[in-house]
Protein backbone atom coordinates (compact mmCIF):
# COMPACT_ATOMS: atom_id res chain seq x y z
CA UNK A 1 0.00 0.00 0.00
CA UNK A 2 0.81 3.53 -0.58
CA UNK A 3 1.68 6.10 2.07
CA UNK A 4 3.55 9.70 1.94
CA UNK A 5 6.48 10.62 4.10
CA UNK A 6 7.09 14.23 4.78
CA UNK A 7 10.34 15.96 6.38
CA UNK A 8 10.29 19.29 7.71
CA UNK A 9 13.03 21.41 9.00
CA UNK A 10 16.54 20.39 8.82
CA UNK A 11 15.22 17.07 7.69
CA UNK A 12 14.45 17.95 4.81
CA UNK A 13 18.08 17.86 4.02
CA UNK A 14 19.28 14.79 6.16
CA UNK A 15 16.57 13.22 3.40
CA UNK A 16 17.25 15.84 0.07
CA UNK A 17 13.48 16.02 -0.04
CA UNK A 18 10.40 16.95 1.66
CA UNK A 19 7.81 14.95 0.63
CA UNK A 20 7.75 11.66 -1.79
CA UNK A 21 5.22 8.58 -1.96
CA UNK A 22 6.51 5.18 -0.34
CA UNK A 23 5.11 1.56 -1.12
CA UNK A 24 4.91 -0.69 2.31
CA UNK A 25 3.75 -4.12 3.01
CA UNK A 26 0.00 -4.34 4.47
CA UNK A 27 0.20 -3.92 8.33
CA UNK A 28 3.32 -2.24 8.78
CA UNK A 29 3.82 0.06 11.66
CA UNK A 30 5.23 3.59 11.98
CA UNK A 31 8.22 1.10 13.22
CA UNK A 32 8.66 -0.51 10.40
CA UNK A 33 8.53 2.35 7.91
CA UNK A 34 10.99 4.28 9.68
CA UNK A 35 13.47 1.18 9.42
CA UNK A 36 12.53 1.51 5.81
CA UNK A 37 13.70 5.76 5.58
CA UNK A 38 16.74 4.81 6.94
CA UNK A 39 17.87 2.09 4.87
CA UNK A 40 17.40 4.64 2.01
CA UNK A 41 18.42 8.06 3.89
CA UNK A 42 21.03 6.62 6.51
CA UNK A 43 21.72 10.13 7.69
CA UNK A 44 18.10 10.54 9.40
CA UNK A 45 19.60 7.08 11.55
CA UNK A 46 21.96 9.04 12.69
CA UNK A 47 19.59 11.47 14.33
CA UNK A 48 16.99 9.11 15.69
CA UNK A 49 17.00 10.56 19.13
CA UNK A 50 15.95 13.80 17.92
CA UNK A 51 13.31 12.34 15.21
CA UNK A 52 9.79 12.72 16.12
CA UNK A 53 7.05 11.18 14.58
CA UNK A 54 3.41 11.94 13.34
CA UNK A 55 0.56 10.31 11.68
CA UNK A 56 -1.35 12.90 10.04
CA UNK A 57 -1.84 15.71 12.73
CA UNK A 58 -0.95 13.54 15.86
CA UNK A 59 1.83 12.28 17.26
CA UNK A 60 2.05 8.80 16.44
CA UNK A 61 4.46 5.75 18.57
CA UNK A 62 6.70 3.27 16.79
CA UNK A 63 3.76 0.47 17.44
CA UNK A 64 0.87 2.18 15.32
CA UNK A 65 -0.31 0.49 12.01
CA UNK A 66 -0.72 2.43 9.00
CA UNK A 67 -3.22 2.45 6.58
CA UNK A 68 -3.18 3.21 2.88
CA UNK A 69 -2.57 6.29 2.05
CA UNK A 70 -1.10 7.60 5.56
CA UNK A 71 0.38 10.64 5.61
CA UNK A 72 3.83 10.17 8.05
CA UNK A 73 5.45 13.46 8.96
CA UNK A 74 9.67 13.30 10.12
CA UNK A 75 11.01 16.16 12.16
CA UNK A 76 13.44 17.62 14.67
CA UNK A 77 12.46 18.87 17.96
CA UNK A 78 9.84 21.74 17.71
CA UNK A 79 11.26 25.40 18.44
CA UNK A 80 7.58 27.54 18.27
CA UNK A 81 7.66 30.78 19.14
CA UNK B 1 -14.28 29.52 25.76
CA UNK B 2 -13.37 32.11 22.21
CA UNK B 3 -10.38 30.73 20.39
CA UNK B 4 -8.61 32.58 17.63
CA UNK B 5 -5.47 31.18 16.11
CA UNK B 6 -3.49 32.72 13.21
CA UNK B 7 -0.38 31.22 11.81
CA UNK B 8 0.81 33.81 8.60
CA UNK B 9 3.51 35.39 7.05
CA UNK B 10 2.13 39.06 7.62
CA UNK B 11 3.83 41.28 10.69
CA UNK B 12 2.06 41.02 14.28
CA UNK B 13 -0.20 44.27 13.96
CA UNK B 14 -1.07 44.81 17.72
CA UNK B 15 -2.62 47.91 17.64
CA UNK B 16 -5.28 46.29 15.33
CA UNK B 17 -5.36 43.25 17.73
CA UNK B 18 -6.12 45.45 20.84
CA UNK B 19 -9.25 47.59 19.18
CA UNK B 20 -10.28 43.90 18.53
CA UNK B 21 -10.25 42.41 21.77
CA UNK B 22 -13.23 41.69 23.37
CA UNK B 23 -14.21 41.70 27.02
CA UNK B 24 -17.22 40.80 28.79
CA UNK B 25 -18.02 42.83 32.51
CA UNK B 26 -17.12 39.65 34.19
CA UNK B 27 -13.73 39.44 33.06
CA UNK B 28 -10.81 41.31 35.47
CA UNK B 29 -7.56 39.78 33.74
CA UNK B 30 -5.76 40.40 30.36
CA UNK B 31 -2.56 39.13 30.02
CA UNK B 32 -0.48 39.79 26.73
CA UNK B 33 2.74 38.07 25.90
CA UNK B 34 4.93 39.28 22.91
CA UNK B 35 7.64 36.88 22.15
CA UNK B 36 10.60 39.00 19.89
CA UNK B 37 13.68 37.96 18.04
CA UNK B 38 16.71 38.42 20.09
CA UNK B 39 20.01 39.70 18.42
CA UNK B 40 22.02 36.99 19.65
CA UNK B 41 21.38 33.12 19.28
CA UNK B 42 23.74 31.60 21.99
CA UNK B 43 26.55 33.85 20.83
CA UNK B 44 26.05 34.07 17.29
CA UNK B 45 24.63 37.49 15.69
CA UNK B 46 21.89 37.00 13.92
CA UNK B 47 20.05 39.22 11.36
CA UNK B 48 16.80 37.18 11.31
CA UNK B 49 15.27 34.19 12.33
CA UNK B 50 12.87 32.02 9.52
CA UNK B 51 10.45 29.85 10.62
CA UNK B 52 8.57 27.09 9.00
CA UNK B 53 5.38 25.09 10.31
CA UNK B 54 3.73 22.06 9.47
CA UNK B 55 0.75 24.25 9.48
CA UNK B 56 -2.66 21.81 9.61
CA UNK B 57 -0.82 19.94 12.56
CA UNK B 58 0.26 22.75 14.36
CA UNK B 59 -3.66 24.03 14.12
CA UNK B 60 -4.59 20.56 15.59
CA UNK B 61 -2.06 20.68 18.69
CA UNK B 62 -2.69 24.35 19.10
CA UNK B 63 -6.17 23.79 19.56
CA UNK B 64 -5.67 20.26 21.42
CA UNK B 65 -3.94 23.16 23.75
CA UNK B 66 -6.78 25.51 24.23
CA UNK B 67 -9.05 22.88 25.18
CA UNK B 68 -6.97 21.54 28.02
CA UNK B 69 -6.67 25.51 29.17
CA UNK B 70 -10.67 25.39 29.00
CA UNK B 71 -10.95 22.12 31.12
CA UNK B 72 -8.10 23.70 33.68
CA UNK B 73 -9.01 27.14 33.89
CA UNK B 74 -11.90 29.55 33.65
CA UNK B 75 -10.96 31.66 30.75
CA UNK B 76 -13.22 33.44 28.69
CA UNK B 77 -10.70 33.92 25.64
CA UNK B 78 -7.38 32.94 23.92
CA UNK B 79 -6.19 34.41 21.12
CA UNK B 80 -2.84 33.24 19.43
CA UNK B 81 -1.07 34.96 16.39
CA UNK B 82 2.44 33.24 15.31
CA UNK B 83 4.29 34.51 12.60
CA UNK B 84 6.08 32.40 10.16
CA UNK B 85 8.63 33.06 7.39
CA UNK B 86 11.36 35.64 7.73
CA UNK B 87 10.75 37.62 10.78
CA UNK B 88 14.16 40.22 11.63
CA UNK B 89 15.58 41.10 15.05
CA UNK B 90 13.62 42.78 17.06
CA UNK B 91 10.16 42.41 15.69
CA UNK B 92 7.77 39.68 17.36
CA UNK B 93 7.01 36.22 16.10
CA UNK B 94 4.93 35.43 18.70
CA UNK B 95 1.58 37.91 19.93
CA UNK B 96 -0.53 35.49 22.73
CA UNK B 97 -3.51 37.29 24.56
CA UNK B 98 -5.38 35.13 27.75
CA UNK B 99 -8.75 36.76 29.01
CA UNK B 100 -9.70 35.51 32.15
CA UNK B 101 -11.92 36.39 35.31
CA UNK B 102 -8.73 37.12 38.08
CA UNK B 103 -4.80 37.32 37.05
CA UNK B 104 -4.09 33.87 38.82
CA UNK B 105 -5.57 31.57 36.23
CA UNK B 106 -4.62 34.20 33.12
CA UNK B 107 -1.10 34.06 33.97
CA UNK B 108 -1.11 30.34 34.60
CA UNK B 109 -2.66 29.48 31.18
CA UNK B 110 -1.11 31.93 29.57
CA UNK B 111 2.29 30.55 30.36
CA UNK B 112 1.43 27.20 30.14
CA UNK B 113 0.18 27.73 26.71
CA UNK B 114 3.33 29.18 25.30
CA UNK B 115 5.40 25.97 27.41
CA UNK B 116 2.92 23.16 25.62
CA UNK B 117 3.75 25.05 22.32
CA UNK B 118 7.62 25.10 22.69
CA UNK B 119 7.09 21.21 23.41
CA UNK B 120 4.45 19.93 20.93
CA UNK B 121 3.34 22.22 18.25
CA UNK B 122 5.46 22.13 15.12
CA UNK B 123 7.28 25.03 14.50
CA UNK B 124 11.05 25.37 13.88
CA UNK B 125 13.24 28.23 13.36
CA UNK B 126 16.24 28.52 10.95
CA UNK B 127 18.69 31.15 12.18
CA UNK B 128 19.74 33.48 9.20
CA UNK B 129 23.25 35.03 9.97
CA UNK B 130 24.17 38.44 10.06
CA UNK C 1 16.68 49.04 33.92
CA UNK C 2 14.28 51.72 33.12
CA UNK C 3 11.37 52.47 34.60
CA UNK C 4 8.03 54.74 34.27
CA UNK C 5 5.47 55.26 36.76
CA UNK C 6 1.92 56.91 36.38
CA UNK C 7 -0.80 57.50 39.01
CA UNK C 8 -3.32 59.57 36.81
CA UNK C 9 -7.36 60.10 36.41
CA UNK C 10 -6.93 59.73 33.17
CA UNK C 11 -8.26 56.41 30.78
CA UNK C 12 -5.82 54.28 30.44
CA UNK C 13 -4.15 54.62 26.41
CA UNK C 14 -2.75 51.48 25.18
CA UNK C 15 -2.45 52.24 21.81
CA UNK C 16 -0.48 55.29 22.96
CA UNK C 17 1.58 53.07 25.70
CA UNK C 18 1.98 50.53 23.10
CA UNK C 19 3.59 53.17 20.27
CA UNK C 20 5.86 54.49 22.59
CA UNK C 21 7.82 51.01 24.03
CA UNK C 22 11.32 50.79 23.55
CA UNK C 23 12.88 47.56 23.26
CA UNK C 24 16.65 46.51 22.58
CA UNK C 25 17.64 44.33 20.21
CA UNK C 26 18.81 42.17 22.88
CA UNK C 27 15.09 41.38 24.56
CA UNK C 28 12.91 38.61 23.54
CA UNK C 29 9.86 39.18 25.76
CA UNK C 30 7.08 41.59 25.94
CA UNK C 31 5.15 40.63 29.06
CA UNK C 32 1.53 43.01 29.70
CA UNK C 33 -0.95 43.08 31.96
CA UNK C 34 -4.56 44.88 32.26
CA UNK C 35 -6.34 44.86 35.46
CA UNK C 36 -10.20 45.82 34.41
CA UNK C 37 -12.86 46.67 36.50
CA UNK C 38 -15.65 43.70 36.91
CA UNK C 39 -19.04 43.98 37.48
CA UNK C 40 -19.49 42.09 40.45
CA UNK C 41 -17.59 42.48 43.80
CA UNK C 42 -18.34 39.58 45.93
CA UNK C 43 -22.62 38.85 44.91
CA UNK C 44 -22.64 42.98 44.98
CA UNK C 45 -23.33 44.59 40.91
CA UNK C 46 -21.73 47.35 40.84
CA UNK C 47 -21.03 50.26 38.21
CA UNK C 48 -17.58 51.19 39.23
CA UNK C 49 -14.94 51.70 41.45
CA UNK C 50 -13.13 54.65 43.06
CA UNK C 51 -10.06 54.31 43.90
CA UNK C 52 -8.35 56.51 46.21
CA UNK C 53 -4.35 56.45 46.47
CA UNK C 54 -1.86 58.42 49.21
CA UNK C 55 0.12 59.20 45.96
CA UNK C 56 3.89 59.87 47.50
CA UNK C 57 4.10 57.24 49.45
CA UNK C 58 2.45 55.06 46.49
CA UNK C 59 5.28 56.47 44.43
CA UNK C 60 7.89 55.68 46.85
CA UNK C 61 6.43 52.50 47.52
CA UNK C 62 6.48 51.42 43.75
CA UNK C 63 9.71 52.49 43.56
CA UNK C 64 10.89 50.10 45.97
CA UNK C 65 9.05 47.37 44.28
CA UNK C 66 10.73 48.25 41.32
CA UNK C 67 14.39 48.22 42.67
CA UNK C 68 13.60 44.71 44.32
CA UNK C 69 12.82 43.53 41.14
CA UNK C 70 15.70 45.09 39.47
CA UNK C 71 18.02 43.22 42.01
CA UNK C 72 16.44 39.64 41.07
CA UNK C 73 15.68 39.47 37.78
CA UNK C 74 17.34 40.93 34.05
CA UNK C 75 14.61 43.39 33.39
CA UNK C 76 15.07 45.77 30.99
CA UNK C 77 12.13 47.92 31.58
CA UNK C 78 9.28 48.25 33.52
CA UNK C 79 6.28 50.81 32.84
CA UNK C 80 2.98 50.84 35.19
CA UNK C 81 -0.21 53.06 34.97
CA UNK C 82 -2.44 52.97 37.96
CA UNK C 83 -5.82 55.14 37.44
CA UNK C 84 -7.27 56.74 40.17
CA UNK C 85 -10.78 58.57 40.33
CA UNK C 86 -13.94 56.62 39.46
CA UNK C 87 -13.52 53.35 36.98
CA UNK C 88 -16.31 52.10 35.51
CA UNK C 89 -17.18 48.79 34.74
CA UNK C 90 -15.14 47.24 32.01
CA UNK C 91 -12.14 49.75 31.89
CA UNK C 92 -8.94 48.63 32.92
CA UNK C 93 -7.82 50.38 36.23
CA UNK C 94 -4.36 49.11 35.46
CA UNK C 95 -1.78 48.47 33.14
CA UNK C 96 1.41 46.82 33.59
CA UNK C 97 4.55 45.84 31.23
CA UNK C 98 7.32 44.20 31.61
CA UNK C 99 10.41 43.51 29.24
CA UNK C 100 13.26 41.20 29.87
CA UNK C 101 15.34 39.05 27.63
CA UNK C 102 13.55 35.92 28.38
CA UNK C 103 9.94 34.91 29.25
CA UNK C 104 10.45 33.16 32.56
CA UNK C 105 11.76 36.45 34.13
CA UNK C 106 9.32 38.77 32.31
CA UNK C 107 6.43 36.60 33.85
CA UNK C 108 7.67 36.00 37.31
CA UNK C 109 9.28 39.99 37.47
CA UNK C 110 5.31 41.12 36.43
CA UNK C 111 3.76 38.68 38.97
CA UNK C 112 5.67 39.88 41.47
CA UNK C 113 5.25 43.50 40.85
CA UNK C 114 1.26 42.87 40.76
CA UNK C 115 1.21 40.60 44.45
CA UNK C 116 3.36 43.02 45.97
CA UNK C 117 1.62 46.12 44.94
CA UNK C 118 -1.76 44.48 46.24
CA UNK C 119 0.25 43.99 49.73
CA UNK C 120 1.91 47.52 49.92
CA UNK C 121 1.07 50.17 47.74
CA UNK C 122 -1.42 52.59 49.07
CA UNK C 123 -4.28 52.51 47.07
CA UNK C 124 -7.80 51.73 47.87
CA UNK C 125 -11.17 51.03 46.31
CA UNK C 126 -14.84 52.25 46.95
CA UNK C 127 -17.22 50.18 45.15
CA UNK C 128 -19.88 52.10 43.70
CA UNK C 129 -23.09 50.39 43.44
CA UNK C 130 -25.39 49.87 40.43
CA UNK D 1 5.82 68.83 69.48
CA UNK D 2 3.31 68.71 66.75
CA UNK D 3 3.23 66.75 64.11
CA UNK D 4 0.30 65.82 61.47
CA UNK D 5 -1.96 63.10 61.43
CA UNK D 6 -3.75 61.97 57.67
CA UNK D 7 -6.55 59.13 57.38
CA UNK D 8 -7.06 57.41 54.02
CA UNK D 9 -10.18 55.21 52.66
CA UNK D 10 -13.12 54.52 55.22
CA UNK D 11 -10.61 55.87 58.24
CA UNK D 12 -11.41 59.22 56.82
CA UNK D 13 -15.36 58.63 58.45
CA UNK D 14 -13.99 56.87 61.29
CA UNK D 15 -12.07 60.02 62.42
CA UNK D 16 -14.47 62.09 60.32
CA UNK D 17 -11.14 64.11 59.26
CA UNK D 18 -8.55 63.39 56.29
CA UNK D 19 -5.47 65.61 58.15
CA UNK D 20 -5.43 67.38 61.64
CA UNK D 21 -2.18 68.86 63.28
CA UNK D 22 -1.89 66.91 66.97
CA UNK D 23 0.44 68.01 70.16
CA UNK D 24 2.52 64.99 71.50
CA UNK D 25 5.17 65.41 74.04
CA UNK D 26 9.12 64.87 73.26
CA UNK D 27 10.14 61.36 72.90
CA UNK D 28 6.83 60.19 72.20
CA UNK D 29 6.25 56.85 69.94
CA UNK D 30 4.09 56.14 66.79
CA UNK D 31 2.26 53.54 69.48
CA UNK D 32 2.26 56.54 72.10
CA UNK D 33 0.46 58.64 69.25
CA UNK D 34 -1.95 55.68 68.33
CA UNK D 35 -3.87 55.69 72.23
CA UNK D 36 -4.07 59.32 71.72
CA UNK D 37 -5.67 59.16 68.38
CA UNK D 38 -7.80 56.55 69.91
CA UNK D 39 -8.90 58.49 72.93
CA UNK D 40 -10.14 60.93 69.98
CA UNK D 41 -11.40 58.14 67.85
CA UNK D 42 -12.63 55.50 70.03
CA UNK D 43 -13.93 53.84 66.66
CA UNK D 44 -10.67 53.34 65.37
CA UNK D 45 -9.60 51.31 68.19
CA UNK D 46 -12.30 49.00 67.05
CA UNK D 47 -10.14 48.63 63.33
CA UNK D 48 -6.70 48.10 65.28
CA UNK D 49 -6.16 45.08 63.54
CA UNK D 50 -7.01 45.95 60.42
CA UNK D 51 -4.45 49.17 60.84
CA UNK D 52 -1.70 50.09 58.87
CA UNK D 53 0.58 52.76 59.66
CA UNK D 54 2.99 54.99 57.69
CA UNK D 55 5.45 58.00 58.91
CA UNK D 56 6.16 60.21 55.82
CA UNK D 57 6.23 57.67 52.86
CA UNK D 58 7.74 54.23 54.67
CA UNK D 59 5.69 51.58 57.17
CA UNK D 60 6.07 52.19 60.52
CA UNK D 61 6.64 50.21 63.89
CA UNK D 62 4.94 51.35 66.62
CA UNK D 63 8.63 51.02 68.51
CA UNK D 64 9.34 54.28 65.98
CA UNK D 65 10.12 57.58 67.77
CA UNK D 66 8.39 60.59 65.91
CA UNK D 67 10.25 64.07 65.60
CA UNK D 68 8.76 67.42 65.27
CA UNK D 69 6.99 67.99 61.60
CA UNK D 70 6.24 64.44 61.18
CA UNK D 71 3.44 63.30 58.63
CA UNK D 72 1.51 59.88 60.20
CA UNK D 73 -0.86 58.24 58.49
CA UNK D 74 -3.43 55.85 59.32
CA UNK D 75 -5.05 53.34 56.75
CA UNK D 76 -7.17 50.42 56.18
CA UNK D 77 -5.43 47.94 54.34
CA UNK D 78 -4.49 48.43 50.74
CA UNK D 79 -6.25 47.39 47.87
CA UNK D 80 -4.06 48.23 44.42
CA UNK D 81 -5.17 46.73 41.21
Amino acid sequence: MKVTVQFYSWFKELAQSSVQELEISKGSTVGDLLEQVYGQYPKLREVKKSTLIAVGVEYASLEQELHEGDEISFFPPVQGG
Amino acid sequence: MRQELSITTEIIDETTLNHSRRLSAGMGAVVQFLGVVRELEGERAISAIDYEAFVPMARHQFGKIFDEIDSRWSVESIRLVHRIGRVPVNEPSLWVEVIAPHRGEAFEACQYLIHEMKKRVPIWKRIIEL
